[in-house]
């Protein structure tokens, strides 16, 4: 159920967004916000961490453009207890992406707030930095790339954004909702008992009519799934470009590992037994893991992807990998009938056994016969 | 008489037929009789019904289709019910009579069923008596 | 005002006329709109148990069809053989997906397909149970005073296979002794409330039928009950026209009426006129006169 | 050529297994061919390896000092890898150098067609295996200290046997039983097939036994509440249900339950006798102690009476009493907790007949005890006539895969004869029939005994079942078929004894959670291998005994209880356990503290710092199956001698 902040009267969504992040550290609810702030040239947004309400000015969370996913920075920022109380503003896809860390225990979100809003998606990062070269009001842009989003002007979106299902930010504490809603006070849903205890005393209005709302959602998840890829027939083919750069390992906010099974040094591999092996097998190619690292990278995290799409953002050769794990990921999540970052309480399919898995096995090893 | 057992007598196409019909399995039946014991017409079938069921595991589907069993069910699915192999016995009933009806044969001939029968007979008993017993 | 749509069957227009005029009654005073489905078709009477042949399977679906374009979720029906026949088909369309494909293949006349799962064939206990509720039905009762002792017959099609059974248990169903107690009506102990009557075999093997409902009717006889209620044509039919039989050949055999639940129902809440009372072959008024139910 | 980093010097022992191997496997190819292979320093074949010569030549190459690993190529690990383990033990070699090539059922017995290629696929298992076994490390067995006490729970037969086997061997044993008395069914039975002496007369001096024992502990009243810990060294939390009585004050002596006002159906005698709400459940119960029911007493329920209290001599009586938690350390734990009769109310189709002269067959027990409610008069509970007919059903809810239960419940065949026996001979002009399916009659003198009550007792025995029961007067209408005639069945009996299927006893799911063992399909408990393990359980240091594991009879309880009490002493008559070495470990540098290995460890292995972000693995409870491996997407959960570099330095070898 959503309901209306009713102190909070702001000329549009982005100066609302910026007035309740204003009023929770004035107010002391939390001692930090992390949130995408504009830089000082103005040119791109990277997340700061404020604790001054005077700071909050220059806030940009909607800004199309994620240089990063910020549940990455989560766990830098949790990785040892503090008593701190942090708000963190995030996407959709980071929001599911750090509620799959806070399982895999990666995160803490002890003293953790997040407050997801809905998305719009964003440009490729090179594309929005070309954009916002031209522009002359780059505060104003943002909002003008919302209005184009609400009106449904076809926006040249990034290819993973274009695709996803998951646009509002419905497992967060707090979501702070726009799409299909007229005023631009600030509305907000509150989805767990730490968002309500975040708000508990603020005067606030329910919002009995969010058909429009749903209405539009429902709009735009359809238009969506028409646009997704149900298979891959030139695996292969695709991922022959790799340069194994593994920067689609670093950004991706799911690799958790200290160091990764795939570095060459875990495989054991001498330059003799190169030799041996080629020797042996006429020839090898070299650098020779693209494919097993790949298989393997999909394979641990698989079930977990939340289809950001920062690993192809970060591909210097242009390989399609969002693509790539969105269709392989929907398949094995849907496996599990699981969804990364739904539920907090939804547990990992790898690390549970369901009665009924047990009876498929059953099933197998028994046959029926007459 | 005796029954001379083979394997080909075992494995017989008439019997592979009553299984497709009925989709029961024959073979489950351990024969504990609890069939005939709730059958509440098996005092006037000429052998009783869990009998049919160890002549067809025989093999012997003519030893069966000579006797009044089949015509005697009533179709109540008291046996399948109280099965406890979960043997549908009034499944087998309807394809034997079906193995019988199929040569184009009536077992009850509407025709000779007295006027004033029909006058007062319920049409339920009717239609379900010729559904029963004839092609 | 509750609406229901309503598919008779054959017997009940002519034979068991009193079970359909008496239900109509009974349904108008408790409020409940009957509308009969304008194109039926007999059921069957008795469901196909022979999987290879599905063209018995057509006319229960055809009829299932048909209710499922009323719109409504329910197909109410009274007769226990259509009752099972509808039951069972739908059962086997839900369950089989080859088959069901088969039967819809084959009825490309049909402007639509049946699943399966869109109306649920209704028996009257049943309504009468979930939807007019026992204590609303009891609300109505004017007859307190009336001792009948009633035995109460299930037969076999309400109750048997046991996965279309309208209780829960096959062997120990209870809906209508629930519905007499709430009523404030008399049961007795009744063992062979659930055994056989001979069905069809009526038609050419009488003797079986005679054999059957003799010790039926012995049964309610012995636990002293004053009348056999049923909701069965087929059923009633046997137990009703067999006792003239009985009592020529079986010295002192006692007969005993049989009614059909909504006959009772009907009496119990005030309506007189439901039944045509020449139908019966054992004419139940001395008793009801008796028990105060008929001035 | 020397490969710089690891161990090098392998021997390679070929051995021919008679032609088992040598016939389709060319060893002098194989020996030619891997002699060659980088750091095999050594290489001999010889016709039996495990033989004794065969263990002589392996042996000196151990001492030889030439070599410090190797490789047997021969039949599989299981048969033969103890043998070489010890034999290089002896021979002053760590025992984990050693490991075995399965060329023989992997290899020769699969392909015994195709020569060539076998040979060629022993050269490549072998090579792989020479590859793993470069990487092999010394390892010692883990070795823990073993507590030396039992915990038995269930005091039936099943568990008082084992207890005093156990406890006659010297050993500490805490007997455990939820009811306030030891017995178990066995207390409940009148006579026993097929010697027909007295259940309480051969079980009651057993009890005395038990309850005298210094080495045994009752816990009568009380249940399991938690286990933790390991083999050796088990931790229980026991719960003591509050009585209500200071048991070390009373002394059985009677007074309170005389005076109790409150008199309620007895759960010992089947509801067909009575106690009261103080109680001890029979007159021999060991201890003998009361307890109050608190659900009846009428003090509890209404806050008036202690008519026990005033009446009680000792003072003992004690309502503020509260259950409490009582913890234990065990080495070893027997489960014991037998059966319950399945409910005769699930069985619809005989629900027309039941009133009280319809009894299951542990009732019947207590109406033919001469300490039961009618002292051992045979009569109807209804009406207190003397039953002329009496008919008995077997297989009732047994046998019945689509309805019940699909087992046999082994005893019923037996006891109904005895039932039929002991009817008798307290009716001599009665007729009693029964009405079975197969009669089960495999134990000693069990077939005689049968065919005496057949015989000499003039049981009728009717093959078929009962389609149904219903009352007509005062009797109970029994139909059935004879399939033997092929007749339908009917009679009219005044009494009818249902033989009920007998199952695990309630709770027992609970208790197998807690003790991390497993349960069947049917809820008995499982046991490690049906024939060859038939006591213990998958978890070591727990152990099955009694109808806890099947349906079983009094003489097969107590020899599986004398089982499981002697494998408990062989398990505890050593100082130290050992454990083998071959566990997992956890790559701290690696481990990331991601949790997903600990839901995958069966054995509580696993434990999360979640302050470090770090896994431990206890390797007295790590088995060694691999699970958290697999699981770890990081490659930090490793087990010894099984390292992913030997898996793909293995598979290395061959592609």
């Amino acid at each position: 159920m959503l309901q209306m902040l009713k102190g909070i009267k702001a000329k549009n969504h982005l100066e609302s967004i910026k007035y309740f992040l204003r009023y929770l550290l004035q107010e002391k609810r939390v001692d930090a916000v992390l949130v995408p702030k504009r830089h000082p040239n103005g040119r791109s947004v990277s997340h700061a961490l404020i604790t001054d309400p005077l700071n909050t000015e220059g806030s940009d969370p909607l800004a199309p453009v994620q240089t990063v996913n910020a549940a990455c920075i989560l766990k830098e920022l949790t990785k040892e207890p503090t008593d701190k109380k942090i708000a963190v503003v995030l996407r959709p896809c980071e929001v599911r992406a750090a509620i799959e860390l806070i399982k895999i225990k990666q995160v803490s979100d002890e003293n953790l707030y997040m407050i997801g809003y809905d998305c719009p998606g964003v440009y490729d990062a090179k594309e929005y930095m070309n954009i916002i070269e031209k522009e002359e009001d780059r505060e104003k842009f943002t909002l003008k790339y919302i209005e184009a989003f609400l009106s449904d002007k076809k926006e040249e979106i990034r290819e993973s954004c274009s695709y996803c299902m998951y646009f509002t930010a419905d497992s967060a504490d707090i979501n702070m909702a726009w799409i299909g809603l007229n005023s631009s006070d600030l509305v907000i849903g509150v989805n767990t008992e730490k968002g309500k205890k975040l708000i508990n005393d603020l005067e606030t209005e329910e919002i009995s009519d969010s058909s429009r709302r749903k209405e539009k959602i429902g709009m735009i998840s359809t238009g969506r799934k028409q646009i997704q890829k149900d298979r891959i027939d030139n695996f292969l083919d695709l991922i022959q470009p790799c340069i194994r750069c593994y920067n689609c390992r670093e950004v991706c906010p799911l690799c958790y590992c200290k160091e990764c099974l795939l570095e060459p040094e875990k495989m054991g591999y001498s330059s003799v037994r190169y030799m041996n092996r080629a020797i042996k097998k006429k020839q090898i190619k070299m650098p020779d893991d693209t494919v097993l690292y790949h298989l393997t990278k999909i394979n641990h995290m698989g079930y977990s992807c939340v289809s950001c799409g920062i690993c192809e953002q970060a591909c210097p050769m242009d390989i399609p990998l969002g693509m790539i794990y969105n269709v392989f990921s929907r398949k094995i999540q849907a496996l599990f009938d699981y969804v990364p970052g739904r539920s907090r309480d939804e547990e990992l399919p790898v690390t549970t056994f369901r009665e009924e898995e047990l009876s498929e096995v059953e099933d197998i090893q028994q046959p029926r016969g007459k | 008489m005796n029954v001379q057992l083979s394997s080909e007598e075992l494995d017989n196409e008439d019997i592979d037929k009553i299984i497709e019909i009925s989709g029961a399995n024959l073979f489950a039946c351990y024969q504990c009789g609890k069939c005939t014991a709730g059958c509440p017409t098996s005092e006037f079938m000429d052998i009783p019904p869990h009998e049919v069921i160890r002549l067809l595991q025989f093999g012997q589907i003519e030893e069966i289709l000579c006797k009044n069993t089949l015509w005697i069910c009533a179709s109540c699915i008291t046996c399948a019910v109280r099965c406890p192999k979960g043997v549908d016995l009034s499944k087998i009933m309807e394809a034997l009579r079906q193995i019988f009806l199929r040569k184009n044969v009536n077992y009850v001939h509407p025709n000779e069923v007295p006027n004033e029968e029909l006058q007062t007979l319920p049409q339920i008993a009717l239609i379900a008596n010729f559904r029963k017993f004839t092609h | 005002m509750l609406t229901v749509s309503y598919m008779p069957g054959c017997t009940l227009k002519t034979t068991g006329r009193n079970y359909e005029d008496s239900m109509l009654k009974l349904l108008y005073k408790l409020n409940v709109k009957v509308e009969e489905l304008k194109n039926w078709f007999c059921c069957g009477t008795t469901y196909s148990m022979a999987s290879d042949n599905l063209m018995n399977q057509l006319a229960p679906i055809r009829t299932l069809l048909r209710a499922k374009q009323t719109g409504r979720r329910e197909l109410l029906v009274l007769c226990s053989m259509c009752y099972n026949t509808l039951r069972r088909a739908q059962d086997l369309v839900l369950h089989d997906e080859e088959k069901r494909n088969k039967i819809n293949e084959f009825m490309y006349l049909e402007e639509t397909n049946f699943n399966g799962d869109e109306v649920r064939v209704i028996h009257l206990l049943n309504y009468l149970k979930e939807f007019i509720g026992f204590e609303t039905l009891a609300d109505g009762i004017i007859k307190k005073t009336s001792d009948l002792k009633v035995a109460p017959y299930y037969g076999c099609m309400l109750l048997r296979p046991e996965e279309i059974s309208i209780d829960e248990s096959s062997e120990n169903p209870g809906i209508m002794e629930e519905l007499f107690q709430a009523c404030g009506i008399d049961n007795v102990y009744f063992p062979f409330k659930t055994e056989c009557c001979g069905s069809y075999q009526t038609v050419n093997k009488k003797d079986i039928v005679i054999s059957r409902t003799s010790k039926i009717i012995n049964s309610a006889v012995n636990n002293k009950a004053d009348m056999i209620t049923t909701s069965c044509p087929l059923c009633y039919f046997n137990l009703d026209s067999s006792q003239g039989t009985l009592v020529d050949n079986v010295p002192g055999f006692k007969t005993i009426p049989v009614m059909y639940v909504s006959q009772i129902l009907a009496l119990f809440v005030g309506i007189e006129d439901a039944t045509d009372y020449s139908m019966h072959s054992i004419d139940p008024r001395p008793v009801l006169k008796e028990k105060g139910l008929l001035g | 050529m020397k490969n710089p980093e690891h161990m090098n010097r392998i021997g390679v022992f070929v051995c021919h297994c008679g032609i088992n191997i040598a016939s389709i496997v060319d060893i002098e190819a194989v020996t030619k061919e891997i002699s060659k292979y980088p750091g095999v320093e050594f290489i001999k074949d010889y016709q039996y390896m495990c033989s004794e010569p065969g263990q002589m030549i392996f042996k000196e190459a151990c001492r030889s000092g030439q070599i410090d690993g190797i490789v047997v190529a021969s039949c599989s690990p299981t048969l033969h890898e103890t043998t070489f383990r010890r034999a290089s033990i002896e021979a002053g070699m760590n025992p984990y150098r050693v490991e075995i090539a399965n060329i023989r059922e992997q290899c020769s017995w699969v392909h015994h067609d195709e020569e060539e290629k076998a040979t060629e696929k022993a050269i490549d298992i072998m090579k792989s295996v020479i590859e793993r076994s470069r990487r092999n490390e010394s390892l010692t067995e883990v070795s823990l200290q073993t507590i030396k006490k039992v915990l038995v729970i269930g005091a039936g037969i099943s568990g008082m046997q084992v207890a005093l086997n156990i406890a006659n061997s010297g050993v500490e044993t805490f007997l455990l039983d939820r009811q306030p008395s030891i017995g178990g069914r066995m207390a409940q039975l009148s006579e026993t097939f097929p010697t027909l002496d007295c259940s309480q007369c051969i079980l009651t001096p057993r009890m005395v036994e038990v309850g005298q024992n210094k080495n045994i502990t009752l816990m009568t009243y009380s249940e399991v509440e938690e286990v933790s810990g390991y083999v050796g060294n088990f931790n229980v939390k026991i719960r003591r249900k509050a009585a209500y009585v200071d048991w070390d004050k009373c002394t059985g002596c009677g007074i309170c339950y005389q005076k109790c006002p409150k008199t309620v159906p007895s759960e010992f005698e089947q509801l067909i006798g009575k106690r009261k709400a103080i109680y001890t459940p029979f007159p021999q119960a060991v201890p003998n102690k009361v307890v109050i029911d608190n659900n009846n007493c009428l003090y509890f329920k209404t806050g008036k009476c202690r008519l026990c209290e005033k009446a009680c001599p000792l003072g003992a009586i004690d309502f503020e009493q509260k259950e409490r938690i009582e913890e234990i350390e065990v080495g070893a734990i027997v489960v014991a907790t037998g059966y319950d009769l399945y409910e005769k109310e699930k069985i619809e189709e005989y629900k027309m007949g039941y009133c009280e002269d319809v009894l299951d067959g542990l009732t019947f027990e207590r109406l033919l005890s001469s300490s039961g409610p009618t002292q051992g008069k045979l009569v109807r509970p209804s009406d207190g006539t003397v039953p002329k007919e009496i008919v008995f059903i077997q297989c009732v809810g047994s046998r019945d895969p689509d309805n019940h239960l699909p087992y046999c419940s082994r005893i019923c065949c037996m006891y109904t004869a005895k039932h039929t026996m002991l009817y008798k001979h307290r009716v001599p002009d009665g007729q009693p029939y029964v009405f079975y399916m197969d009669i089960r009659s495999g134990g000693k003198n069990y077939e005689e005994f049968v065919q005496r009550a057949i015989e000499e007792d003039n049981v009728l025995y009717i093959r078929g079942r009962v389609a149904r029961l219903y009352r007509e007067d005062d009797k109970v209408v029994v139909v059935g078929a004879d399939t033997l005639s092929g007749k339908t069945i009917v009679i009219r009996a005044d009494m009818v004894v249902l033989a009920m299927a007998m199952r695990p006893s309630g709770g027992i799911e609970e208790l197998s959670k807690k003790l991390k063992i497993q349960v069947d399909g049917n809820g008995f408990l499982s046991e490690a291998h049906p024939k060859l393990r038939p006591v213990e359980t998958l978890t070591q240091g727990v152990f099955v005994a009694g109808c806890a594991q099947a349906p079983k009879d009094i003489t097969d309880t107590v020899s599986q209880a004398g089982a499981a009490a002697s494998k408990v002493l062989e398990l505890l008559s050593n100082e130290k356990l050992l454990h083998d070495p071959i566990t997992s470990w956890i790559d701290e540098e690696l481990c990331a503290g991601c949790g997903q290995c600990v839901s995958q460890c069966s054995y509580n292995a696993i434990q999360l710092d979640e302050k470090k972000r770090k896994a431990f693995i206890n390797e007295i409870l790590c088995q060694g199956c691999g699970a958290c491996i697999v699981t770890c997407p990081s490659g930090a959960a490793q087990q010894k001698n099984f390292t992913i570099k030997q898996y793909y330095s293995m598979i290395e070898s061959l592609v």
